[in-house]
């Protein structure tokens, strides 16, 4: 592992979770929608972007720490 | 011709199996599996992986299932009790509070506790080869092999554990001057004559192990006391422990159970109640856990735990190391955890408690016995071994047989099936092993066609294979019937740059090619009849592409060419080496006693580049290209620094074994030290005494080694001629005359004339007397008086038979050339000679050649001429193929003339960023494969299927494929 | 809305290139699809997800055991394309795809053109030049000989010519892979690329069988059973398979031989290509002639993939830009396959019938008679030394 | 051609259909961003980052 990986990486996690994050949003919490409320929207992102933080963390744990 | 070869190996690997063959129905423990046994590197239910104990020491895991001492009769395959057995290893040991992890049966376990004693057996007598079983309790004692000094034996033993593997052998001698006289050599710093004694002691002393011998001849041995470790009763927790930090005079909830802890001025009251604290369940007062190695003494280990069985829990107290730092539990590592910043205690609970008794049923499985195998040096665990305890029978009607059930979260179940199908009279030619995942190994017969004889495997890649394996690895590694093995190396942008490969060994996954016509490999004897094998071999090391030039580099000393016998090779003996391809009897040496004096000695745990990537100007030399002193590994006993210093010779490979060294210990029982080590080292010439032993260097009074300055060879054999006095005869272009012989004073007078009569030179050879004899023939000075050597001729007196009816007999030897060291070859100035010496005995071990300057490959140069005979013929040509300017796709070596022309396989049959290669075999090789032998053994295994070996070598804790990581 | 006003409406609201990307709303589900797809197809560089159809593949594979030393779904040809088109044929054909994930999976046309010019440098002729000159020489023969059989076989059993071109794409170059590269090229459908590809999987699995029976029978030499296996059977470890069904000395030499197949590969698939271009240029008004119709001019990014495959050949991209590179060629193709597999159903896969796989038999065979009798004269004549 | 079920949305829009202007950018879209990873690689390489 030279150089460049060490910012391909970082951003490649970021990436992964930002897609995971998009991904519940708009397909299990459906909050994309037009109908859906302020407060359903703001809710929904935290919630997604909090289990998308989660799903990664272990399968990068699993990867890394070999658990 | 495949056929041929498969054969050839198959008889040589039978040939070497012979002396065990009487083994077969005999108790298997301590044995190897048959010489042809198949091994398998890798099956996925076989853990090999690296965890950290709770001070973030790593420990190297792994695990291998074995079978031995299996038959073949009438379509029905047995295996004696002890023959089949799963072994799981540490590298180094586990001891208990340090959460130290162990695999049981792949599960990920820690170690809590051990109960240890020592066994002791005495008057053990045994013969040379022998593996003399030490009582019942599956140990051997091994007699590997004995040589001689001043015609006096001393010999090489093992104690090989019930699993086969053994630490090291040990040299050890009856006759010869203890260690401690080593004490009385005061020499000067730099060159000193050749030392008199030889030193070497008749009590080898390994931590808790000492071996006493009382009588070692050659061909037999006796010894008074052979006592070593041992453990009778281990416990694991399968679980990762629960840890609560602890609060003072007051509780912690562990699960319905309360945890108190009480001040108390020597520890901490512990008390475990129920979950409303109205019934105490247990109670005791309990130390605090820190890394000192003393707590785990027997006498005290129960001061550091409250155990309650009925509750399946361990409550230990832990001073916690700063943030945990260096566990598994956090990702990041930063450096050597010892420290502790600050008094914050936890409770460390152990759950899921199993207890093993060494030589008792496995707890979940009946037909399995448990064997707890100490580390000899420590007395802590270091394999735990699950062996089958009644006879094991396949046939047509059972072609499965089922391993021990192992401890799992999801459901116990077995942890392997071993499957033999397709028995056919005395062959079997389906066997493989399928584990708890479900998934299997390849078919372990790798002809099926022809069928295999036993049913013997070694699965998994465990270092104890290496042990296991000393007597066949050569010809497993020499076998070729699967074609010359390439492992391909990958491409890397910083490839590893040397600037000169003096004491560096060859790239691990260099092409091995046991033979090339052209290089010589012969057996002969010498005056006294004894057998000698002479071997020439090359080797390239340090090699690389550098791509950004395109071009191949051999750095200085990377093309070595090195010629060996299978022991030193002595003078007044007639005995003869290989040089370039041509027979070369050994006339004179010179060599002395290199001293050094008060210098210190780093341990390689500060490494520059913090990447394992080590630099060798740690290395302290021993005079020019003579010798290296390295400090390679450090332990502890009972918290005393252990150093392992290794002494390394100019071609790259260590001489004997690690050199084991610490201060203070007391060997009287009464001072009540659990173990023991000298704080002088000393075998044959070679002797160490420090002054300071310290974890991190070592300050050194006193080293001496052997340095050999020069030999002289000459390629005429030896002519044998009586002489009276008053006879003459020719000597080359002189006369040799004889003026007087003394048989009573071993004396004689020799003079040589030229051919106008005038005496060119005179000398009275000997006396060879009782003094001289006790000092032949390693003893140079002595040697050198039974010799008339002037210019390139010589006359040398028959040690052995010098006189008869008032003649003396006499060699010799005409057109003596001579070798010194570090000069350049005679008949090709590019290469410089390096003889080596032998580090007991003064002796020539080895002659090397070698390039003083960088040697470069590219397209306009693909072929580089090895050395040259006086005839300007080169032994070898290096001719690159194929080279795209990062990989080399393809090169060989070549030998002979174009009639005649032998040449290897493509030795980048798979692309590779080096050349480096080992080609024939002598010793300089076989050391060479002895470091790398297990990642080349699996490699075979990758090769031998076409497949490709993963990106990440195996953890073993010997050899993990980068050379940089071996200890040497 | 037929596709025909939906192109006029892009023609009007057409900003630059990148209106094709559309807007980010509009694309994210369809790309999210993919990207899930792909994560869970292969290990992918960069993303840690253990649970993929590879690592399952891989289990299994252990389950299984060996076959002639090489895994079952290897031999089943389970890569970076195969897997991801599976698992978006499954879920396309069980669940439907939604419409709003379409605008997103159109995103397949920009993938498939990046992911083969990406794939330049994974073919270095130079490499091949160790081999010397007269295997080289039947590697390439081969390839020709085989595109133009199998264009030759299908033309005289009627198949549908852009059919007919892909299965001669995978067959001369002996790896399913080529069949991907074509449909941009082609203009082939979705079904009849996937209906090319198994036919050449499973002519690969019946031709492993059949190889080392007929190289002993003929009494070829086990080395060049190596390269018979290459270039008789192709498709990476089926050819191990019948190599190592020989011994392992043929097996080893398939490993050594196989770099001859693989860097000439783009001439396999450029000819197939050319000779279909070509005969629609000529042929301009046969409705026969399906190959390749939507092809105005010769493609600009076909050129650039020649052009930076010369480089390759020239040593610009060295080896570790070679192993980055082709980590974003899976990434690439892991994309692409999800989506082709999601615009399939399983009916239109099996529609195109028996005649492609009869096509396919007919035309492996031929090679391999031909092959076998080119290496015997070979041997016997010493040009292939023993 | 009819509304194929997979591929084409309620309006009409099949991602599977590739022709004219649109195809064009997709192909520049295509070569634009295989030649962007290719020389990004390459360069880092040649800069000793990779």
């Amino acid at each position: 592992m030279h150089g460049i990986y060490y910012v391909i990486l970082p951003l490649f996690a970021v990436l992964l979770v930002l897609l995971t994050t998009a991904a519940l949003y708009m397909g299990v919490f459906r909050a994309h929608r037009d109908g859906a409320s302020a407060a359903r929207k703001a809710l929904s992102g935290v919630a997604s972007g909090a289990l998308a933080c989660l799903a990664w963390f272990f399968m990068y744990s699993h990867q890394y720490l070999g658990w | 011709m495949q056929h041929a070869l498969r054969l050839l190996a198959i008889t040589l690997a039978v040939l070497f199996a012979l002396p065990g063959a009487g083994w077969a129905a005999t108790d298997p423990h301590g044995l190897s599996p048959s010489a042809d046994m198949t091994f398998l590197p890798h099956l996925a239910g076989l853990r090999n992986k690296t965890y950290k104990n709770q001070y973030g020491q790593k420990k190297s895991l792994s695990e291998a299932i074995v079978l031995r001492g299996s038959e073949i009769k009438d379509g029905a395959a047995t295996v004696q009790p002890g023959g089949l057995f799963y072994l799981s290893e540490t590298s180094h040991d586990a001891r208990p509070l340090m959460r130290d992890p162990f695999l049981v049966l792949g599960e990920h376990a820690c170690l809590v506790d051990l109960k240890t004693a020592m066994r002791e057996y005495r008057d053990v007598a045994l013969n040379k080869g022998d593996r003399a079983p030490l009582g019942d309790s599956g140990y051997r004692l091994w007699f590997d092999y004995s040589t001689d000094h001043y015609e006096v034996p001393y010999a090489e033993f093992a104690v090989i554990s019930p699993s086969g593997g053994f630490p090291l052998e040990f040299p050890i001698a009856s006759e010869f001057p203890k260690r401690e006289e080593v004490r009385d050599i005061h020499l000067e710093e730099g060159l000193n004559p050749q030392l008199e004694k030889f030193y070497l002691d008749n009590t080898y002393y390994f931590g808790a192990s000492r071996y006493v011998a009382s009588k070692v001849g050659f061909d037999d041995a006796e010894f008074s006391s052979i006592a070593f470790p041992e453990i009778t009763e281990a416990t694991f927790s399968l679980q990762r422990p629960v840890i609560l930090e602890v609060r003072q005079e007051d509780y912690r909830f562990y699960l319905n159970k309360r945890i108190y802890a009480f001040r108390r001025p020597d520890g901490f009251l512990i008390r475990v109640t129920n979950f409303t604290g109205g019934q105490v369940l247990a109670e005791k007062l309990v130390k605090p856990v820190t890394a000192q190695e003393y707590k785990t003494r027997p006498d005290q280990l129960d001061k550091y735990h409250l155990t309650i069985p009925e509750l399946d829990m361990r409550v230990e107290i832990v001073m916690d190391p700063a943030f945990l730092k260096d566990s598994d539990f956090v990702p990041w590592s930063t450096g050597k955890a010892h420290g502790y910043s600050s008094g914050y205690f936890s409770f460390v609970v152990y759950r899921d408690l199993v207890t093993v008794k060494n030589g008792q049923p496995w707890p979940l499985d009946k037909r399995y016995n448990v064997v707890l195998e100490p580390n000899l040096k420590t007395g802590m665990l270091q394999r735990l071994v699950l062996e089958n305890n009644e006879p094991v029978t396949f046939d047509k009607d059972h072609d499965a047989y089922a391993g021990p059930v192992k401890y799992s979260d999801v459901w116990n179940r077995t942890a392997f099936k071993v499957v033999v199908k397709d028995l056919d009279g005395d062959v079997a030619r389906n066997i493989y092993v399928r584990d708890y995942y479900g998934m299997r190994t390849d078919n372990m017969v790798m002809w099926p066609n022809e069928g295999k004889a036993d049913i013997d495997f070694f699965l998994g890649s465990s270092p104890v294979l290496e042990p296991i394996i000393e007597r066949s690895f050569l010809t497993r590694l020499a076998d070729s019937s699967y074609g010359t093995v390439v492992e391909e190396s990958r491409f890397s942008s910083y490839p590893k740059v040397i600037s000169d490969a003096s004491f560096y060994e060859p790239d691990h996954t260099a092409p091995f090619v046991p033979r090339l016509g052209g290089l010589m490999r012969k057996v002969s004897r010498n005056r006294n009849n004894e057998r000698l094998l002479s071997a020439e071999a090359v080797v390239i090391r340090g090699s690389y592409v550098d791509y950004r030039n395109g071009r191949i580099v051999i750095p200085p000393a990377g093309l070595c060419y090195t010629s060996r016998n299978a022991r030193n090779i002595r003078t007044l003996a007639g005995e003869s080496f290989f040089l370039l391809g041509r027979r070369a009897y050994l006339t004179t040496f010179s060599s002395g006693t290199f001293v050094r004096k008060d210098f210190d000695l780093d341990f390689w745990k500060n490494q520059p580049m913090g990447d394992g990537n080590l630099m060798y100007w740690q290395d302290e030399l021993l005079g020019e290209r003579n010798k290296a002193l390295r400090y390679t590994g450090e332990t502890y006993l009972d918290d005393r620094p252990v150093a392992s210093l290794s002494l390394m010779k100019y071609s790259g490979n260590r001489w004997g074994a690690h050199f084991y060294l610490a201060q203070g210990f007391d060997k009287e029982k009464e001072a009540g030290d659990r173990y023991f080590m000298p704080d002088l080292f000393s075998e044959g010439a070679t002797y160490i005494q420090p002054e300071y032993i310290g974890s991190n260097y070592v300050k050194i009074r006193e080293f001496g080694t052997p340095s050999l300055q020069s030999i002289s060879y000459t390629y005429n054999k030896p002519k044998s001629l009586a002489l009276g006095a008053g006879e003459s005869a020719g000597l080359g272009t002189f006369t040799l005359r004889c003026d007087a012989v003394d048989p009573q004073a071993g004396t004689l007078n020799l003079a040589l004339l030229d051919k106008s009569g005038a005496v060119v030179g005179s000398k009275t050879v000997g006396p060879l007397d009782d003094a001289a004899r006790r000092l032949l023939p390693q003893h140079m000075e002595t040697a050198r008086r039974m010799q008339f050597k002037v210019g390139a001729v010589m006359a040398e007196l028959d040690v052995k038979h010098p006189f008869k009816d008032g003649k003396a007999n006499l060699w010799l030897y005409t057109g003596i050339q001579e070798l010194e060291r570090d000069t350049p070859f005679e008949f090709d100035p590019r290469f410089m000679v390096r003889p080596d010496v032998c580090g007991h005995c003064y002796q020539l071990n080895e002659v090397l050649l070698d390039n003083p300057e960088p040697i470069v490959l590219d397209r306009e140069h693909p072929v580089f001429e090895g050395p040259k005979n006086a005839q300007g013929e080169p032994l070898f040509r290096i001719v690159i193929d194929s080279f795209d300017g990062e990989m080399v796709q393809a090169w060989h070596i070549e030998t002979g003339e174009k009639d005649e022309l032998q040449r290897t396989d493509n030795l980048a049959f798979r692309p590779r960023n080096n050349v480096d290669v080992l080609v024939g075999v002598n010793g300089t090789i076989e050391g060479f494969l002895r470091l790398s032998m297990l990642p080349r053994l699996g490699f075979m295994d990758h090769w031998r299927v076409g497949s490709r070996a993963p990106h990440e070598k195996l953890s073993g804790s010997v050899n993990t494929g980068g050379s940089a990581h071996i200890r040497r | 809305m037929n596709t025909n006003s939906m192109a006029i409406n892009y023609d009007l609201n057409r900003k630059s290139w990148f209106s094709s990307l559309y807007g980010l709303r509009e694309v994210l589900p369809g790309l999210l699809a993919m990207f899930f797809i792909a994560i869970f197809s292969n290990n992918l560089a960069g993303v840690p997800n253990p649970f993929t159809l590879e690592n399952l593949f891989a289990w299994l594979d252990g389950v299984i055991g060996p076959l002639h030393h090489q895994s079952f779904f290897q031999i089943m040809n389970s890569n970076f394309v195969w897997n991801p088109l599976l698992l978006g044929l499954i879920l396309g054909n069980v669940f439907g795809v939604p419409d709003c994930w379409k605008r997103g999976l159109s995103y397949i046309h920009m993938l498939m053109p990046l992911g083969i010019i990406m794939l330049a440098p994974h073919f270095m002729v130079g490499h091949a030049f160790k081999l010397g000159a007269a295997p080289i020489l039947i590697c390439t023969a081969f390839l020709f000989l085989t595109a133009t059989v199998t264009l030759w076989v299908s033309r005289l059993l009627r198949l549908d010519d852009r059919h007919g071109s892909i299965i001669a794409g995978g067959l001369a170059t002996g790896d399913p892979h080529a069949c991907a590269i074509l449909m941009p090229l082609i203009k082939a459908k979705g079904g009849q690329v996937v209906h090319a590809t198994a036919c050449v999987i499973v002519f690969g699995l019946i031709a492993m069988q059949l190889l080392p029976v007929l190289g002993e029978w003929v009494g070829i030499p086990p080395k060049y059973l190596g390269l018979a296996s290459v270039v008789g059977v192709g498709n990476g470890s089926q050819a191990l398979y019948a190599a190592f069904g020989g011994g392992y000395e043929a097996g080893r030499w398939a490993t050594w031989f196989d770099v001859g197949r693989h860097v000439i590969m783009p001439a396999g698939f450029l000819y197939v290509f050319i000779v279909m271009f070509v005969r629609k240029l000529r042929r301009r008004n046969d409705p026969e002639v399906l190959a390749t119709r939507g092809v105005k001019t010769f493609p600009v990014w076909l050129g650039v993939f020649v052009f930076l495959w010369v480089l390759a050949c020239l040593h610009v991209f060295k080896e570790p830009a070679h192993h980055a590179v082709f980590a974003m060629v899976k990434w690439d193709f892991s994309l692409a396959a999800a989506a082709l597999g999601l615009s399939l159903s399983f009916r239109e896969i099996a529609g195109h019938g028996f005649k492609g796989f009869a096509v396919t038999c007919i035309a492996g065979l031929i090679r391999i008679a031909l092959l076998l009798a080119a290496i015997l004269v070979c041997v016997k004549t010493g040009l292939l030394p023993a | 051609m009819s509304r194929h079920p997979h591929t084409t949305d309620e309006h009409g829009f099949d991602f599977m259909a590739n022709t004219g202007r649109e195809e064009q950018d997709r192909d520049c879209l295509g070569i634009l961003f295989a030649l962007a990873v290719m020389a990004c690689v390459t360069v880092s390489q040649y800069l000793g980052l990779l």
